[in-house]
């Protein structure tokens, strides 16, 4: 058991930083969902792209440089460390990508990844319906089968990205009188395509985050299929499972926002908030050596489970907390929203959601309790 | 011993109340944050016109009506018109006044003749730069000492804190009613969201919390005492982001958006939690004033 | 809206003050619950009842001296704020004494309110029973019809005060083929009588303070009967009600124990815990006020009814929050147990309970859910 | 890097837990509450045979084997003895050891060779009164300084700290496989307890603290740094006295009484969370050492 990193991770490591130290924008970049922020954060991605950094654990043929989940780490804390941009390509890199590496066609790979990696496409996610919130199995939007492809309708809502972005991945009806999670199929699709209006979504900071998406018979050919018709289920849960594990979160994004808290504590250390920024500090801590294990247990031929839940219920409350201190250090502009003070009031916002989305954690409860504690299964 | 609301002031609530329930709350909070003050101030008047101008003397009054205000949300400079600027003796319709350091930005001073409290002096304000509050409905202004008008008093920062605690209890009770409302409609996995018991006891630890920090609101403002007045605050602080986090994760991602009224309550709860005085602020007035038993 | 006492409460707590200033023991009684506790707390009763303090609220004729609730309120107030010893007759006086008053006859009364007030007979509650913790309604003991009385048959649990207690009331089904809430009837019954076997149950503390009771055709008198018989449901409500609600805790202990953690925080004023003394503080004034809001409604004609959860699930985490708090300033001295320090550990473990007995805080909240919230009922 | 155990590691715990779940714990911790050590004394030999005495060199392997005693609820002076003896390099067979001001009495002193840690001196000890633990199966007593008989370090301290750390999270984790037991068996309203989402989500929250802090501890053990240790130690108090409310809770009445294993675990935790340095004096440790960056 040890800690060490070893020279070739240390060599990356160092390079990142100094790329970083290089290119990082010094005033923060306009939110990535505002109409002024979206091209820069695309444009940050090319630059990410030309250095091989925007999706370093990919191999090398489709952009990335077929880092190890190590390396991918350390890449994180220093990109958070650095004050980097929010990742735009996001939805993409960490939950389609994961997908096409495991079902799609070497053919669907080469055709959308290196797109991917260079931000010529940003993906939107559209996983949840009007009455299908955390119950993505509820899906109603339909695919027909048609000549050479299929036709999408129905709604999307809450889709991440969607607002920009250039295209969408999500799961269709395929087999209209299957129930539940049977006769769905996954489908990536184009959000400029015939047929497809976007209706962007004001998130309480104002900006369109997300947004609906209404499909009336939509085109996808044949080739936008991601893994077999009528199998979509067994194939989002793929990427579900990365979206509230592993590959979302980094450690980087805590590490990075305890060391923050720490030293805004520093410049007024009151002791009566000492505790609560101590505990912000040990969860990052303990969140980092969390992933740490679980890294060490993959490289072992592990896989995950259940514990992506686990995991998602420990960051978005971290999440949470360590902006609630943060914001109670900074007194009365601490609802401010301006650029002064500068991140914690986004980032309290940001925190809010971590405990909704990808599964509200009352469902990461009941999962955590029936798969891991083996507690009976209630449907209450 | 009788505490409990009189008849009459259970009337008073009730007429806010409906006069309040008439209006669409969003809307006129939507309008006002873009700077369009006109349904706003359309809607304060007509407040003036049941009376809730002239209670700065009746301190139970005033507490039972901030609570209704803050359950609809209502936006604008109201604690510092109806109780601050009366308690520092300035008249006239609609005031703001910042009280550095606990208050020290002026709300809603493109539209309410702004003052500042500067030490022991009432000054008008010259009014600076706006900034941006998490609250789009609060538009706050930089300000700095103009004029000398007058003597200050700390009765008007402990006014302001005690009708913010009030204000603060009606947020909790709107968001809570909101949730409670949603969770009964609102389907997922074949059944009202409402009948999970988690759902239930999110909303049922937010309406014990609120109970409980009502009569402290009401307690201080029988006595005035300033430890009492920050005692009420921090538990109504408190059940009301207990309030705005329950609605929010019961409500899911549609709680998250400005389309839903909940949000607006949301980020208010969010702004005023550090106005008037932070958290700890006012636990370390209490603990302190316990020092001297 | 005011909070003051009149001349007349101002004179009677004058008296309670100056009455327990002479008469509490200067070093606490052994746990009431002991061999060596019990009779000395019996003692202390009869002193109290001498003075007419056991029952303040009673009629007169009874042995109390028909106290307003806010006499109540201040006799408690002084009452913990002198550390006079625990109410061995809480059952009878707090549970029993508010049925009888409602349900009971003359005669029954006559025979055993001065009895209780007088600490002869002391009273153990018998609700549970094996399969039936918090779901009272499952009750399965039985009582069967015979000349002049019942049989009563079928075994209790965790009876409070059963080890050392004379008599004891509880519900057995007196209609065996009713299910549920139907076919109860509400017994008191002779603990000494023939036919009842009482095995003692430690607790946490090692004291027994509650017990197992089996009864073997217990022969009880239709006298005994409280209400009508197969009404024992009903009957039996209105003292859970007391339980839950304002009865059983005054605000007086809370009120107390809040003085006593700001005295030991200046002891040792660490700013880290400071918050914390502070909301136990806060918390315990709360409850003083809303109970004084509870006074003021039943003055006015009000009766109770879901507020006993709300109440409920408040006091017993305020418990818990403040002997946590105590203990945690009490440093490496926080683990003893014995003497020193004094009541802070016997106090939290008694805290520990709280949010356990008389219907737990899960089941409270549920109420609260459905009764106040309007939320819809699940049944789970 | 690799931050896993060893299958060597693994299959240590492994024997231990194996040799512990073959022996009737609450009837050992019972005995050894009442002075009564010798079933007690006899399971420490046999723990001695398969090498849980050799560790102290190897910290990794000892917080292993403690979170196995501690799932047990293993009575007593392991950590003294195991740990904490061998880095003062006192030898012997069972030692107990107060170090105050954190370890102000010695555990077990009536039945394990008693030292006492004076400023930089390590002494014999002069056993004085015994005092009441809240777990009856921790008998503590009064020790005043005697003979000199070595040279005191700082890290026989803290590797008593890491080794309850390791502890803690056994217990965590034993009163969390016996709540999970019960609740799935334990029927109330005619459903098993564990179908109730309220039980599910107490019980969840319990995994997930115990999760994240047995990393900080086997970090700690792998580092042995002062700020890792008082970190581990904060995360794993904290995991396991919600893990102890959490079970006395959904046992119900029954986990109140010394009749139900679960309690002694309960007491166990209750005690260990004031011993070896308050939480408020670790998180201290941890801020305090962040400040000198």
């Amino acid at each position: 058991m040890d800690l060490d990193l070893d020279a070739k991770t240390l060599e990356f490591r160092d390079e990142v930083r100094d790329w970083l130290a290089e290119h990082v924008p010094r005033d923060p970049l306009p939110p990535m969902d505002s109409d002024e922020g979206f091209p820069l954060h695309r444009e940050w991605e090319r630059g990410l792209a030309e250095a091989r950094l925007s999706a370093v654990t990919w191999p090398y043929e489709y952009g990335g440089r077929d880092a190890s989940l190590l390396e991918w780490l350390v890449f994180e804390d220093e990109y958070y460390a650095a004050g980097a941009p929010s990742r735009v390509s996001a939805n993409g890199i960490a939950l389609l990508a994961s997908t096409l590496f495991a079902f799609g066609t070497d053919e669907q790979r080469d055709r959308v990844l290196p797109r991917m990696a260079r931000a010529d496409d940003i993906w939107a996610q559209a996983w949840s319906e009007p009455e299908a919130g955390s119950d993505l199995a509820a899906v109603r939007s339909r695919a027909t089968k048609t000549d050479g492809g299929w036709l999408l309708s129905g709604q999307k809502t809450w889709s991440s990205r969607a607002s920009h972005a250039d295209r969408a991945f999500g799961l269709f009806r395929s087999d209209p009188g299957a129930q539940r999670h049977r006769g769905l199929t996954y489908f990536m699709f184009d959000l400029r395509a015939d047929g497809v209006t976007v209706r962007p979504i004001q998130q309480l900071d104002g900006v369109p985050g997300f947004a609906e998406i209404f499909l009336d018979d939509v085109f996808v050919p044949d080739d936008d299929v991601l893994g077999a018709p009528g199998e979509g289920w067994r194939v989002a849960m793929t990427t579900a499972g990365n979206e509230r594990g592993l590959t979302l979160r980094s450690p980087g994004r805590f590490m990075a926002g305890a060391e923050r808290l720490v030293d805004l504590w520093h410049a007024n250390p009151d002791p009566r908030v000492a505790d609560r920024v101590t505990d912000a500090w040990i969860g990052a801590q303990a969140y980092r050596l969390y992933t740490l294990g679980t890294i060490s247990r993959l490289a072992e031929g592990g896989t995950l489970g259940a514990e992506s839940s686990v995991n998602k219920l420990f960051w978005s409350e971290l999440d949470v907390a360590l902006h609630d201190t943060a914001l109670d250090l900074l007194g009365a502009d601490g609802e401010l929203a301006g650029p002064r003070p500068p991140g914690w009031q986004s980032g309290h916002l940001f925190a809010l959601s971590g405990p909704i989305y990808a599964g509200t954690n009352e469902i990461q409860r009941n999962v955590v309790a029936e798969r891991v504690l083996g507690l009976p299964r209630g449907d209450r | 011993m009788r505490f409990a609301l009189s008849t009459e002031q259970k009337e008073l609530a009730a007429s806010v109340h409906a006069l309040l329930s008439s209006a669409d709350l969003q809307a006129v909070a939507a309008r006002w944050a873009a700077g369009d003050h006109e349904p706003g101030l359309d809607l304060l008047g007509r407040l003036a016109k049941i009376g809730v101008t002239e209670l700065a003397e009746f301190p139970v009054e005033l507490v039972v009506v901030f609570e209704e205000l803050g359950r609809h949300a209502v936006p604008g400079p109201l604690i510092e018109s109806y109780a601050v600027a009366p308690a520092l003796g300035i008249t006239g319709d609609l005031a703001t006044v910042a009280l550095p350091p606990h208050v020290p930005y002026a709300l809603d001073a493109d539209v309410a003749a702004p003052y500042v409290v500067d030490g022991d002096a009432v000054c008008r304000a010259e009014v600076g730069a706006p900034l941006t509050s998490v609250d789009p409905a609060r538009r706050l202004f930089e300000v700095r000492p103009g004029e000398w008008v007058g003597t200050a008093s700390d009765e008007a920062l402990d006014v302001g804190m005690l009708c913010q605690s009030a204000q603060l209890i009606g947020l909790g009770r709107g968001l809570l009613d909101r949730a409670s409302e949603y969770v009964t409609q609102r389907r997922q996995f074949g059944r009202p969201v409402g009948e999970f018991q988690a759902v239930k006891h999110h909303l049922a630890n937010v309406l014990v919390a609120l109970e409980f920090a009502r009569p402290l609101v009401h307690a201080a403002a029988v006595t005035g005492d300033t430890r009492d007045i920050s005692a009420a605050r921090v538990a109504a602080a408190d059940a009301a982001w207990l309030a705005a986090r329950a609605a929010l994760q019961v409500h899911g991602a549609i709680g998250y958006t400005r389309e839903h009224a909940m949000s607006w309550a949301l980020l208010k709860v969010k702004a005023l939690r550090s106005a008037w005085g932070t958290q700890t602020w006012h636990r370390r007035r209490v603990l302190t004033s316990l020092r001297s038993r």
